[in-house]
């Protein structure tokens, strides 16, 4: 019995280390969007192009979420009925942009341009996972409820792997300097 | 463990002298005339600007921890009437064979393949190895989250990490400059061409005493100015062969005129 | 005071229950003891410590150009406290001394302690302690391996190596005594003995390997204690810094690690025998052994220290010249530096005289004042040359804060601890190596 | 339930004596004592093996090339330039392979013991405190019960001050 | 314990820890926003840096530079490569301009007085309040028929702005429009105005001169157009033509460009003048001037034979000769008088005094001589100034006082008794947008925005001999609730209605602006030949950051007489208050390198940044020479009183061999007592203990004008050097060759 209530504490311990573990060291991801905001219709049903919206992944650091006024652009016309639009609208009526929350986040000292990757021809999907299918955007694909392998996890490894060994599927050679710590940090 | 193996084998063919790191890309090289110079500080400033270069106050600069990376030295020689003062601008010398490098445990300290030394400021663990190595003081520490006050932190340059406390860092010979240049060269498939480069320093400084390009291009500005006669390398008794390259100053006085 | 030599009719019973009474018997002294150094411990050493790494290195008194301070100058100075327990330990096991045996487990019980405190103290002047794992060679999923080349790196591993050595080194040859005081207690304790004691039951081939065995140990201890102290020199003498720059440093260090060790074991020795009061087992002999080594390393020391200096004279370049001035002559250094070379280099002579080397109090005086001397000698070698490097425009004077101070005082509580802990949960004398001491009864003489 | 015979000695040259007779008339013995007795027992009953020098080398070699694999290894798994000295430098690395070697020496060592000596063992065994503090024990065991007899006989000869019949414990 | 219980827990801490890891992600820390644009200006790409010129307002120098933006943010400030000024340099006090912008201190709003005058107590109002009071307060001022008692005083302020506030004031019917500013360079302005009958002050071709005779100015630093003159002395070291240009400093304190000179001439206080007719009179004695009036010339410098100026000056009779051999042989050489020359109470003659040099050496309007610039549009009133205005408010002659971008309570002598005549002035409006000693007076403050957010342009005075204009864009969007000093001109026009209002039409100022340069399109044939229409000449503007011609313009040439000069050269050597036993020691004064008159003080950057010559931060210090200091038993460090006959303020001692014995030096700019948190109390002011004197001509007020006496009190707060030691102990760290060697290499090179 004394063993038995040792084995609760000591479990509940541990849970509630794990928890917070997990709380303070992995992000959510699959975050909630301020509007469920689908990839699936869009990408997917109606093949929309990446760089339609993401306008600056070409020629910026920054892909660039798609301005409000992108959005109006279609959805003015377009399914204007719809409750979800209707909060888009609102949003643009009240002139305050979209709290859209961050997946794919790259800490401050890692420099990560789009540009050159999707000049080098790595297509969207090889980080962000096939957006085509996804409803919500998620960095993680589950099976029976339970996440088992991320799309991408953004560790160093997994970028070094990519350019020491995979980049040459899109460039031919490993990445110029592939390895050097101030190609991706500073 | 055996593909393990065969890359040690196959590298140590090519890793077992010592400087075949002379094959890099670039060797970017400055070139400071010191009869040019006038001591002003734009260059201290620009640097500043530049690199999100915190500003510690009174107190931290009494205890000498100023941080500028940049910094100009003051020396005074002789008595009133015959006073004779010197300017020399130090910044890190970029060492070809640094001693700073092989100070640090956890590489957080290298030379690129640029010829750059540079600093990786995330991996940095603090062990203060490179700073005490380094004949020249250059390297600056971050003894204290030092906050920028609002709305000051809106000219952080979004280019240049802001560090965090308890990292070293250094002068970088304005690198983002560096990777902004190339990244134009790659857009327009080109080389990066002589000039086009210019650390924030170099950029600002009045007089125009200092000069910034790549050495191993023989066309280049610096290349030319490095035959100049009147070259030398501070400390060059340490055997550090820094990239930083001085003019010596034209002037009447007694010290420093011996040639080596 | 006790008699000049161990009596040799001491009964091997009497030696198991004096050593089991230091362990099981304990008065009110203790606890207060115990509860001091800890109190020491926390209040100067983990307080302070907490908010260095909350508010970050810049509550320390370390500036730009001395970016190391009193932390390296602790950490030099333990490993130099570790040098000798186990090394003499060993040195003296191969030779055969009969002087080492009552005393060589709590020196090595010493070095242990001592190294753990310096290998702390490199945490402590870390920038960023909490990434304090990044210094460990694993595979991680960076990739990133570490830089074999540093000096420092050479200090993780020769530490690490040194510090798991000694401690089995310590365990191997307390595993018969373990058995004995296992026999011996009961409750709790039994339990734990029991697990330590590895079921050691005194057969003769047991005894035969870990005979074997010990030797062995002690065979591989000698060069990597010698190693590891060398090593920590080249943390310095690898940089170009004048002052630190000098090819003397290794044997330097190593010799005066030695000498500083010998006499961290004279105070240790004066204060366990009373402590315990176990004055037939550590004699006046061991003092009067120990007191010969300390006046041979002082010499040895002290003729390095003179070369040290000389060299940098010889130099005369502006680097040294100043340096040294600025070591010698400039307050308050040079008072350092002068009392430095009354502790190191004249006190020991009085060892000369055996009146002084069997009085425990003198012995008592000198070894704290060659502690006092090693401690400022590491001081000075750190805090006067970084202040001084090659451009005289960033001369700037170091002087520690009062967080460094309190944990300097902290470390010390720290080792006391560790040490009290140790006398309690140890045969801090070894049981068999004194039986062995007193002789083997024989019933005919000794054939 | 198996028994064995311990004769507690106070004197070690009457044990050895014992012991040889014992050993002599084809006993199985072992001795027990609280301090080491390698030369006296070598002398009386014959010199023993010693295997652990060539752990100990053994233990040496792969650490020495232990340390040669971790360091020019990783160095060469991550290129990183430092200092203008070779990525595959000679002193460093035979500096730390010392290091690895003088480790791994003693990690062996201590191996090499532990499974010789047959430590560590929470079995049960013979075993009597006394021995551990001021006699000399000498075991005989794996004989039937009926020779206890003669053997306690020659023990009490030789000047055992006790003799008992003890258990496993 | 046994090992089965020990495993035990084990596995269960593992499972735990487990299945808390798993159901960790119930409940998480938001995770970082995307904020898109509403709706993407045009040209934006974020992480790419956009730059647009425009004009820095640091000083007078008028530098044409580039803001790097991104994200709708200023980034950082570089100098216009294309500006013929300053060539795409810029000096620390023009970069650090930024910190203006987003400084923690700015006034982010209207402010309106609500506890009594200067106690700092304010109410925030909205723009139309504010418009409203104080249009309302000028109309009324109208309607009493006491328009002229309205006064507006600014900053030196050139171009179409300056034009607007004129025709504000002439349209409401006040003469009194004043510009103040400490370092103005009326002197400069008046000397090149009476010896060369150009109303613009000369260009100095340093450059291309290869003998520079200095008397006090510091143009590496702070003197008239710093960067530009910092560019030509690089030109002038080290030359396409490899001949070295020799540079020779007459000073009593060696300032930065002096530490750089090859010569140091400490002539004693206040003879500099005297000094400079001594070398005329010894160019002219010794033949070098070839002129035909070299009789007349002669008859004019009598009674400046070197002989007599050497008692004066305390610089040898042949030292004299020497400098003046060298000067009027070498070709071309050049004179300029600074700041220091300049700042004596009879400054004006010295300069004059230089300009004679300069014709007898026949170095004007020669290339590497002086080139006289086209007439410039300021012509300042020079009776109408500072002081004017002062003694008018202290006889309450002063209804209104409009300020803008200059703190007269901070850069007047206390003996002046400025502050204590603002507040006989009913009422004050600031346009400031920091809250400095004026401004803290004030009873309206209406905050301007800094330059990097407001339209404007610029005439650079001195040009570089040929007409340059700046044009001043707007880089960001206003950061705070500020509007353009001109809108608020503006605004207030149409507030106070009448003639004025109709004067004055434009809804902006960026109209008024684009007008203006119209009208100029329209006149200038070069502009006209320049572009085809407007719109391609204003995008020009916009691009390039200004207009100015490709080709150089002819210079045209002035001819200097004796006759007439006389009147402006002043016999004697300038005086100092104090009587010699009471009051020791000379005190000079000169502007801080990074403060200039203490507008750079709020600046963070500026205050770290080590001063060239002391390295002090944080602070400032009395320069005092070693042997005066240990003759007084004064440590390097310690706190000392130093005290003249109108006041004492405390400073800390810095130790400099470069100073005469006889003198003591401090930089102005630190001591603000507002002005900011970085500003506040830091230092002292040692305009404060400056006698009131001013030049008899110009008006302009004297800086080294008084003896001072030091004493060592107990220390307030401690003086801050970045230095260590400043000997070099022979470590070879800064290397020099000489002259004469540099002259064999070129050899060899060429």
């Amino acid at each position: 019995m004394k063993k038995f209530i040792l084995y609760i504490i000591i479990g509940a311990a541990t849970f509630i280390m794990g928890y917070t573990i997990n709380n303070m060291y992995s992000p959510d991801l699959s975050p909630v969007q301020p509007i469920p905001f689908s990839h699936k219709i869009h990408a997917g049903t109606n093949k929309i192009p990446c760089m339609y919206c993401h306008i600056y992944a070409e020629n910026s650091r920054h892909a660039g979420v798609p301005n409000v006024k992108r959005c109006m652009g279609c959805h003015s016309i377009i399914r204007t009925d719809s409750p979800l639009i209707q909060t888009l609208t609102s949003y643009w009526e009240k002139k305050e942009p979209i709290p859209w929350v961050k997946v794919y986040n790259l800490p401050d000292h890692v420099y990560f341009p789009h540009k050159r990757h999707v000049k080098a021809g790595v297509p969207c999907q090889r980080c962000h996972g096939d957006v085509a299918n996804m409803d919500r955007i998620t960095r993680q694909a589950v099976s029976f409820g339970i996440p088992y392998a991320r799309v991408s996890p953004l560790k160093m490894g997994w970028c070094l792997e990519c350019h020491k060994n995979e980049a040459q599927k899109y460039i031919g050679t490993p990445v110029k300097n592939g390895t050097d710590c101030w190609t991706c940090h500073n | 463990m055996a593909g393990f193996l065969e890359r040690i084998t196959e590298r140590l063919n090519i890793y077992r002298e010592p400087g075949w790191y002379k094959k890099f890309d670039h060797k970017w090289t400055m070139v400071i005339d010191l009869d040019k110079c006038n001591g002003c500080g734009a260059c201290v400033l620009a640097c500043y600007a530049e690199n999100n270069i915190p500003v510690v106050g009174k107190e931290d600069c009494d205890k000498s921890r100023a941080f500028s990376w940049l910094r100009i030295e003051r020396y005074v020689e002789g008595e009133y009437p015959d006073v004779k003062v010197k300017f020399i601008p130090v910044m890190c010398q970029h060492c070809g064979k640094a001693p700073c490098e092989t100070g640090c445990p956890v590489y957080a300290t290298y030379h690129n393949q640029d010829g750059l030394n540079v600093q990786v400021y995330n991996r940095c663990v603090g062990t203060f190895t490179c700073a005490t190595y380094c004949p020249y003081d250059v390297r600056r520490f971050n003894w204290r989250t030092y906050k920028f006050e609002q709305p000051l932190d809106n000219q952080l340059n979004p280019d240049v990490t802001v560090r965090e406390m308890g990292v070293m860092e250094k002068c970088t010979f304005c690198i983002q400059r560096i990777r902004v240049a190339k990244d134009k060269a790659k857009d327009e498939g080109r080389e990066v061409q002589d000039g086009e480069i210019q650390p924030a320093c170099v950029q600002s400084c009045p007089t125009g005493a200092m000069t910034f390009g790549d050495l191993q291009d023989p066309s280049s500005k610096v290349a030319k100015l490095a035959k100049s006669p009147r070259r030398y390398r501070l400390l060059e008794e340490l055997n550090t062969d820094p990239s930083v390259i001085y003019l010596k100053r034209v002037m009447n006085d007694g010290a420093g005129t011996h040639e080596e | 005071m006790g008699q000049e030599h161990m009596k040799s009719e001491i009964s091997y019973r009497e030696v198991n229950e004096d050593v089991v009474r230091t362990m099981t018997k304990t008065g009110p002294a203790y606890y207060i003891a115990l509860i001091s150094s800890m109190l020491v411990f926390a209040g100067f050493w983990l307080l302070p410590w907490s908010y260095q790494i909350y508010q970050g290195q810049g509550v320390t008194g370390l500036q730009t150009p001395a970016f190391w301070g009193i932390y390296l100058a602790n950490f030099v100075f333990w490993i130099g406290i570790s040098h000798s327990g186990t090394l003499l330990s060993a040195i003296l096991f191969i030779t055969q001394t009969p002087w080492r045996r009552s005393i060589y487990r709590s020196a090595e019980a010493m070095t242990f302690f001592s190294v753990l405190t310096a290998a702390i103290f490199v945490f402590v002047h870390m920038g960023r302690p909490w990434n304090f794992y990044w210094t460990m060679p694993y595979p991680n999923q960076r990739q990133l391996w570490l830089n074999f080349q540093s000096p420092l790196m050479f200090d993780v591993l020769a530490i690490s190596a040194y510090m798991t050595s000694s401690v089995i080194f310590l365990y191997i040859g307390s595993i018969p005594d373990l058995a004995a005081v296992r026999d011996r207690v009961t409750g709790w304790r039994k339990e734990v003995y029991t697990v330590l004691a590895l079921g050691w039951r005194g057969t003769d081939t047991e005894w035969h390997w870990l005979n074997k065995a010990y030797t062995f140990f002690a065979v591989f201890i000698i060069p990597l204690a010698v190693s590891v102290h060398s090593i920590v020199s080249w943390d310095f003498a690898l940089s170009k810094v004048p002052g630190l720059n000098k090819t003397i440093f290794a044997p330097y260090f190593v010799v005066g690690a030695i000498y500083s060790g010998t006499a961290g074991i004279v105070t240790l020795m004066i204060i366990l025998r009373k402590a315990l009061n176990i004055e037939k087992y550590i004699t006046l002999n061991h003092f009067s052994q120990l007191g010969k080594l300390l006046v041979v390393m002082s010499l040895l020391w002290s003729y390095i220290n003179v070369l040290e200096v000389f060299t940098g004279w010889y130099a005369n370049t502006s680097f040294e010249n100043e340096a040294l001035t600025y070591r010698m002559f400039t307050p308050p250094y040079s008072y350092m530096f002068w009392i430095m070379i009354l502790c190191n280099s004249f006190m020991p002579l009085l060892l000369i005289f055996k009146k002084a080397r069997t009085s425990i109090f003198v012995a008592l005086i000198v070894s704290l004042a060659i502690n006092v001397g090693m401690w400022l000698e590491r001081y000075l070698i750190i805090a006067t040359s970084l202040p001084r490097k090659f451009l005289p425009y960033m001369w700037h004077d170091y002087s520690p804060s009062w967080i460094e101070i309190s944990t300097t005082i902290g470390s010390f509580g720290f080792f006391t601890m560790l040490f009290l802990l140790f006398v309690k949960l140890w045969p801090s004398v070894s049981i068999y190596e004194v039986k062995e001491d007193i002789g083997i009864p024989m019933k005919k003489g000794h054939h | 339930m198996e028994k064995g015979i311990l004769g507690l000695f106070t004197y070690v040259d009457t044990l050895l004596e014992a012991a040889q007779k014992l050993k002599g008339s084809g006993y199985s013995i072992t001795i027990f004592s609280p301090i080491p007795l390698g030369h006296e027992i070598d002398h009386a009953l014959g010199e023993r093996k010693n295997y652990i020098k060539y752990l100990a080398f053994i233990g040496a070699a792969v650490g020495f090339i232990l340390g040669i694999v971790l360091t020019l290894g990783t160095a060469a798994l991550y290129v990183l330039p430092r200092g203008g000295r070779a990525i595959f430098p000679v002193t460093p690395t035979l500096l730390l392979s010392y290091e690895t070697a003088i480790l791994l020496g003693v990690f062996f060592t201590l191996t090499g013991f532990l499974v010789f000596a047959k430590l560590p063992s929470f079995k049960e065994k013979f075993y009597d405190p006394e021995v551990a503090i001021d006699s000399f024990g000498l075991l005989v065991d794996g004989v039937r019960e009926d020779k206890f007899g003669d053997i306690e006989k020659v023990m009490r000869e030789y000047g055992a001050n006790e003799v008992k019949r003890i258990e496993k414990k | 314990m046994k090992r089965r219980d020990f495993l035990k827990i084990l596995g269960v801490g593992g499972v735990g820890t487990g299945l808390g890891y798993f159901f960790g992600k119930a409940s998480k820390p938001p995770a970082a926003e995307l904020i898109p644009y509403l709706n993407p200006p045009v040209d934006v790409i974020p992480g790419v840096a956009n730059w647009y010129p425009s004009l820095c307002t640091q000083c007078s120098a008028g530098c044409g530079i580039h803001v790097r933006v991104m994200e709708g943010r200023a980034k950082k400030i570089e100098g216009n490569p294309l500006h013929p000024i300053n060539k795409g340099k810029l000096c620390a006090r023009g970069q650090a301009s930024l910190q203006a912008l987003y400084n923690p201190d700015r006034i982010k709003k209207p402010l309106k007085r609500r506890g009594n005058r200067g106690k700092g107590d304010f109410e925030e109002i909205t723009w139309e309040e504010g418009i409203s009071i104080l249009s309302k307060n000028l109309i009324s001022l109208s309607e009493k028929g006491e328009a002229d008692q309205l006064y507006l005083l600014t900053s030196q302020i050139r171009g179409s702005l300056n034009n607007l506030l004129n025709s504000f004031m002439v349209s409401y019917g006040s003469p009194n429009y004043l510009q103040y500013e400490l370092f103005q360079n009326k002197n400069l302005l008046h000397a090149s105005q009476v010896t060369m009958g150009v109303n613009a002050i000369p260009h100095y071709d340093i450059a291309n001169t290869k003998y520079l005779l200095s008397f006090g100015a510091d143009f590496s630093s702070t003197w008239v157009s710093p960067v530009s003159y910092s560019y030509a002395y690089g030109q002038m070291r080290q030359g396409e033509d490899g001949i070295r240009g020799k540079l020779v400093q007459i000073e009593p304190r060696l300032s930065l460009t002096g530490a750089n000179a090859d010569e140091w001439v400490p002539a004693k206080p206040g003879t500099e003048g005297v000094l400079a007719l001594a070398i005329a009179y010894a160019i002219v004695e010794d033949g070098y001037y070839k002129g035909p009036d070299a009789a007349s010339w002669k008859a004019l410098l009598s009674g400046y034979s070197p002989k007599d100026a050497a008692v004066v000056t305390e610089v040898a009779e042949g030292r004299i000769r020497e400098i003046a051999k060298e000067f009027g042989q070498t070709r071309p050489s050049l004179a300029i008088g600074g700041e220091n020359l300049a700042r004596y109470e009879n400054g004006m003659s010295g300069l004059v005094a230089v300009n004679i040099l300069n014709h007898l050496a026949g170095n004007i309007g020669v290339r590497g001589g002086v080139i006289p610039n086209s007439n410039g549009s300021r012509t300042i009133d020079f009776k109408n100034n500072i002081a004017a205005l002062a003694e008018a408010a202290s006889a309450s002659k002063v209804k209104t006082l409009l300020v803008y971008d200059t703190n007269p309570v901070f850069t007047t002598p206390k003996a002046m008794k400025t502050e204590e005549s603002l507040r006989n002035i009913p009422f004050i409006a600031s346009f400031s947008s920091f809250m400095d000693e004026t401004t803290a007076m004030a009873d309206l403050i209406l905050p301007a925005h800094t330059s990097l957010e407001d339209w404007g342009d610029d005439f650079a005075d001195p040009s570089v001999g040929y007409p340059v204009a700046t044009l001043m864009q707007p880089a960001v969007s206003p950061f705070f609730n500020t509007m353009g000093i001109g809108d608020i001109i503006l605004s207030l026009a149409k507030g106070v209605g009448g003639k004025v209002k109709d004067k004055m039409q434009w809804n902006g100022f960026s109209d008024y602006l684009k007008d203006a340069w119209k009208e100029n399109y329209s006149k200038d044939k070069d502009m006209l030949a320049s572009a085809l229409t407007f719109d391609e000449f204003w995008n020009q503007l916009l691009t390039r950051g200004g207009w100015w011609p490709d080709e150089k313009a002819k210079v045209k040439a002035v001819s200097v007489s004796p006759k007439g000069i006389e009147a402006h050269i002043s016999k004697v050597s300038s005086r100092f208050e104090g009587d010699e036993k009471g009051f020791p020691l000379y005190l000079t004064t000169y502007a801080h390198s990074s403060h200039l008159d203490g507008r750079g003080a709020n600046l963070p950057w500026l205050q770290e940044m080590p001063d060239p010559m002391t390295s002090v931060v944080w602070g400032n210090w009395i320069e005092v020479n070693p042997t005066t200091a240990s003759s007084l038993g004064i440590k390097e460090g310690e706190t000392v009183t130093v005290e003249s006959p109108f006041g004492k303020i405390n400073a800390h001692v810095y130790l400099y061999p470069g100073i005469r014995p006889d003198t003591v030096s401090m930089p102005i700019g630190q001591g603000h007592r507002a002005y900011g948190r970085y500003a506040k109390d830091t230092g002292s002011n040692p305009i404060e203990i400056l006698p009131f004197k001013e030049d008899p001509e110009t008006r302009e007020i004297a800086l080294n004008s008084t003896r001072v006496r030091i004493s060592r009190t107990t220390a307030s707060e401690k003086m801050v050097k970045i230095e260590g030691s400043t000997k070099e102990l022979g470590r070879n760290i800064v290397q020099t060759i000489s002259p004469e060697e540099f002259k064999r290499m070129n050899k060899e090179v060429s």
